[in-house]
């Protein structure tokens, strides 16, 4: 049989190598990825990227939980000037797509942030972070449609790179809010950021978060990522993105399987370093071993976008 | 950075005190660690999903040996615990800084339970260097003390909290009598105790860059991509415990901001 | 120091003597419980029950998920006469106290329920289950703060049983709920429930759940149930009891600590049927070691109904 | 029910043929099993949460012995795989009903693949009861069947997948020979097979009566409380597998219904 194509189009001209990203906030800017081979990933999603840098939440920011964590990082990063200047100038240089993912506390913070990364050569689309939960008033966007909507639309106006929307699982109806989403000129979806957890030290009878709660990532949301794909998958038109959970190229498949178009891998990069390129690898035999040349066939449905 | 991933054979499971477990690891990363760097070790226990950090207690580059030493406080180091001669474990690294070591003065390392484990590597390096090195060690009883014959060429005074074998008391009360002139400080223990020691050092009017911390916190990734180690900059902001550190300079701390991430 | 008193009031005279109950849809209805000691819980809930027998959903009902279970079992029930007449009475001679959770697709049928219980002898209170997953209709009271009021307020006046009504997870503003649900006149609140989430068998290219989604259960949901109950319990003035993942008495004091009153243990009597009881020694235990003689020391806030 | 909770000490490991391992087990709940009968069992297993229930293969009550046959699918019978002479595991039982095996007919069974394990106890209880037994066995290859010498007074016959031992094909396609009059009918073995040998009883006017199958789902709690191992009733509504089963007379069953609950 041929070969296998294992690329995805993302809309707009994001067209990735391999449906296996890594996900936001769990390799950094793409620099500190000690025993990781990157050329095997299909994109770099950046940390939460805001307009000013932010220096983060006061420590304890991280703890474990039965198969997941919770973090609390709560945006640590060096601000948009900075990703411009000092990171996307290597990027450029890289055979590798970078997407920035972006994070702000009002409709203005995003658009300025889209203006200043439009046209930069480097950056290869946005992931609009509506659903930070650590910041007070990243919650906002993400669990209300029409908000989410205009947020959307603003930023669509301000940048003509591809747009991903990442939707946070915190809400009462997800699909409400990604057709919404979608409606208002995103290119794909993203499914599904942290959800608000907590855990407490009853040892030392406090929270063991400084920032008290924090978001849940990991093995444990696997199933409600999957289920938020699902949903949003068949109600949607463009392309949805699988994240939550995934450690192995079998997690990768059930993404793929309940309509993904691609995936993130989070939490199993700090596991695996190599886990990502592990996975692509994965799912590559598993269409061989099907006889089958493109992801195109992994659906469980026909996807809604076709 | 040159850290790798690599599978390592144990050579060797011992228990050498009270509370304490030491695995001899065979790995050609070995070679290349320097004292007070530390490994992201993968457990493969049903309550642990994330890797462990444990420094390099000791190396011996040229037999490609690293040596661990811990307690079991939880799921990961309980399994850590119960590996034997033979079995693999998964190692990330050599990570982190460790400590600096060149120069001439005269070295005063301060240990505090576990926080001994780098010491062996360390006092190695720097009795090898011709400092002369005197190690403060505090554990909870004289049972729970790593046998002084681990570290040759060094002077050692004991602190219990029982009172067991030397001092009767916590180890940073030896600090005013141990460390005269201008001997560098290198100090391994609970967040507690380090900021005793920081606290001392600013009454006693000893330069905190003399000093050297390794600090010690719950890790996400141990290579600079979850930033879930935040260690308070002096100055403001935040440092990552895996890449600024573990070890560092303790005037590049803001220790009122420190938390005892353990909150032990 | 004296004896400890493990006892809980959650209101209008429903007084248990553990705070550790089994939870609704674990325990049947408190008859099948091999290696299990009775005596030690504070009280039974039962399986959800409505007003006609229901035969539930077809297998596969159940799912492993990590550090967790999916179920959809679909409300298999005998129905609320069955209940009256064959169990009631076997409780009236229990030295424990039998909660019936209730569901329903309308406010009738709860309302029909609430009467049809109301005054039974063997029947210590009513858990209203608004927020079960599995039944279509099940979602739309727990999810909507007015509509939730107004079922609690309905139910509220068709009974003098003591009042439980149990949140679902699966929604956006959960304080908001809890308040409306508080105001209507329910004694006290569980939380939480599952949250909907589904898996793929890879292998044979179909979700494992005959139903496609199902309730998620199990450890991996306890950050997310804490996080609830911390949050509800500073926000309402009536007791909360909290559910979600409680395996083992460090487990149970996370919630205590959090703000519950009591706490209900589910998917770990699959596992250990001996678990609650061993959690209610264990708080014990936790209690004495800490010199305290009753429960009222484990808050971490000062509860709101203090 | 008479089910108890209790630790039971791992005798011996073995792997009686290809992809079967073999555990036998002390426990004084031995005395209390029926064939047919399962224990919920208790993994510590990073990968799983619940307990796995396994068929008693067959039970030594004078010793205090039960053995379990089983084969590695995932993580759960990995975990019980690894276990070693002197391990303890946690058995929840005996649950459930087992075969009832009173009367004079001769009995056939009808096992596939890892189904043969219960036949082992059962096969004892029916010759021991003077009952004429005949074996119909299959499996993927030779190497992957239990040596017929587990089963002594009865007679055996074999299918293979792959044809390496016996008839090459499914063991269904030996019902027509072997089944001859009033023989009472035993099946255990993965779903699609009991639903082929029912198809065949109706096809070939056997009563579903005469027939008994082992019915495998998974498995929540195993003593009727979480109602997850529904089995469709004749007649409409569902049974539990783990109360009302796991053998249960076919004539009960809404076959029509029955999924294959592990998609095999
Ligand atoms: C750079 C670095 C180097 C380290 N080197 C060593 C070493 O050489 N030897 C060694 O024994 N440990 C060392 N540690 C600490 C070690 O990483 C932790 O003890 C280990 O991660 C605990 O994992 P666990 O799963 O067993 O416990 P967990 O389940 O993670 O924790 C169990 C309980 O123990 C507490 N706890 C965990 N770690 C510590 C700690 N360090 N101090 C106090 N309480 C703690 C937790 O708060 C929790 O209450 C090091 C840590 C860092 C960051
Ligand atoms: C009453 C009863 C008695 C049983 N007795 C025995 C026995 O004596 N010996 C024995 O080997 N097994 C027996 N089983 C099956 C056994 O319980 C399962 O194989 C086991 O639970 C699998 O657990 P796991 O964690 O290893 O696999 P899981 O991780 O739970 O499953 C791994 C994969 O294997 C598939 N799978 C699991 N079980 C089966 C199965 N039975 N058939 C086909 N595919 C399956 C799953 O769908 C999944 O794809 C019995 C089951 C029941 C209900
Ligand atoms: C430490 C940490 C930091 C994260 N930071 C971000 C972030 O800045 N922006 C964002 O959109 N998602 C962030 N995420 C969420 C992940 O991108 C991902 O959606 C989530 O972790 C679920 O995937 P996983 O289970 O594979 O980790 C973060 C996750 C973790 C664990
Ligand atoms: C198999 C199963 C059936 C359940 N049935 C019900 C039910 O009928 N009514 C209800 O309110 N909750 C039901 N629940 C939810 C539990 O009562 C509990 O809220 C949930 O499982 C979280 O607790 P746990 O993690 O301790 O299991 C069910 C849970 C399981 C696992
Ligand atoms: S441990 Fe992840 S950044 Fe330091
Ligand atoms: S396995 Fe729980 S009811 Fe049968």
């Amino acid at each position: 049989m041929g070969e296998i194509d294992l690329s995805v189009d993302l809309g707009r001209g994001l067209r990735l190598r391999s449906p296996v990203m890594v996900a936001s906030g769990t390799f950094a800017y793409g620099f500190d990825a000690p025993a990781v081979d990157r050329t095997g990933l299909g994109a770099v999603v950046t940390k939460g990227t805001t307009l000013r840098p932010r220096h983060g939440n006061p420590p304890v920011r991280i703890a474990e939980t039965p198969s997941g964590m919770l973090n609390a990082i709560g945006l640590q990063n060096p601000g948009v000037d900075h990703v411009v200047q000092a990171f996307a100038p290597v990027w450029a240089r890289w055979d590798l797509p970078v997407i920035v993912n972006v994070a702000g506390d009002a409709v203005e913070d995003y658009v300025a942030i889209a203006r200043r990364l439009d046209g930069v050569p480097g950056i290869a689309g946005l992931e609009l972070n509506i659903s930070c939960p650590n910041v007070e008033a990243g919650l906002q966007f993400g669990v209300d449609a029409r908000l989410a909507g205009r947020l959307t639309q603003a930023v669509r106006q301000a940048t003509s790179l591809p747009l991903m929307v990442k939707l946070t699982p915190n809400v009462t109806d997800l699909v409400a809010i990604a057709r919404a989403i979608a409606d208002a000129g995103a290119d794909s979806l993203s499914a599904i950021n942290t959800l608000v957890g907590m855990k407490i030290d009853v040892r030392h009878r406090r929270p063991v978060l400084e920032n008290q709660v924090g978001g849940l990532s990991g093995p444990a949301i696997r199933p409600l990522a999957v289920r938020a794909v699902w949903e949003v998958a068949s109600a949607v038109s463009i392309p949805v993105v699988g994240v939550g959970g995934i450690m192995t190229t079998e997690d990768a498949l059930e993404f793929l399987l309940a309509g993904a178009s691609a995936v993130q891998v989070g939490t199993a990069n700090y596991v695996r370093p190599q886990a990502a390129r592990e996975i692509r690898d994965g799912i590559a035999t598993h269409l061989t071993e099907h006889g089958w040349s493109s992801l195109a066939a992994l659906p469980l449905r026909a996807p809604a976008h076709v | 950075m040159i850290a790798t991933l690599q599978a390592a054979r144990v050579l060797e499971r011992s228990t050498p005190m009270g509370g304490g477990v030491e695995l001899i690891c065979e790995t050609p990363l070995a070679a290349d660690v320097h004292p007070g760097q530390f490994f992201q070790v993968a457990v493969e226990s049903p309550g642990a999903l994330l890797r462990r950090p444990y420094s390099a207690a000791w190396t011996d580059p040229t037999r490609g040996l690293v040596g661990f030493v811990f307690n079991v406080v939880g799921a990961g180091s309980d399994w850590l615990a119960a590996r034997n001669a033979g079995d693999r474990i998964d190692l990330l690294g050599p990570l982190g800084r460790g400590f600096a070591i060149d120069g001439g003065r005269p070295a005063v390392c301060v240990a505090g339970g576990l926080g001994i484990a780098v010491f062996i590597g360390l006092s190695n390096a720097l009795t090898g260097r011709g400092r002369s090195t005197t190690i403060l060690y505090g554990a909870r009883s004289a049972d729970q003390l790593l046998p002084a014959a681990r570290f040759p060429k060094t002077r050692m005074q004991l602190a219990t909290d029982d009172g067991s074998a030397g001092h009767h008391g916590r180890v940073t009360a030896l600090l005013s009598n141990a460390i005269v002139g201008d001997a560098d400080i290198f100090a391994c223990g609970p967040t507690p105790m380090l900021v005793e020691l920081v606290r001392w050092a600013q009454r006693a009017d000893v330069r905190l860059a003399r000093i050297q911390v390794a600090h010690e916190t719950p890790m996400g990734c141990g290579v600079g991509t979850c930033l879930g180690c935040a260690l308070p900059r002096a100055g403001g902001g935040y440092m990552l415990t895996c890449q600024d550190g573990p070890c560092i300079s303790a005037d590049l701390v803001e220790w009122t901001r420190v938390v005892d991430a353990f909150h032990g």
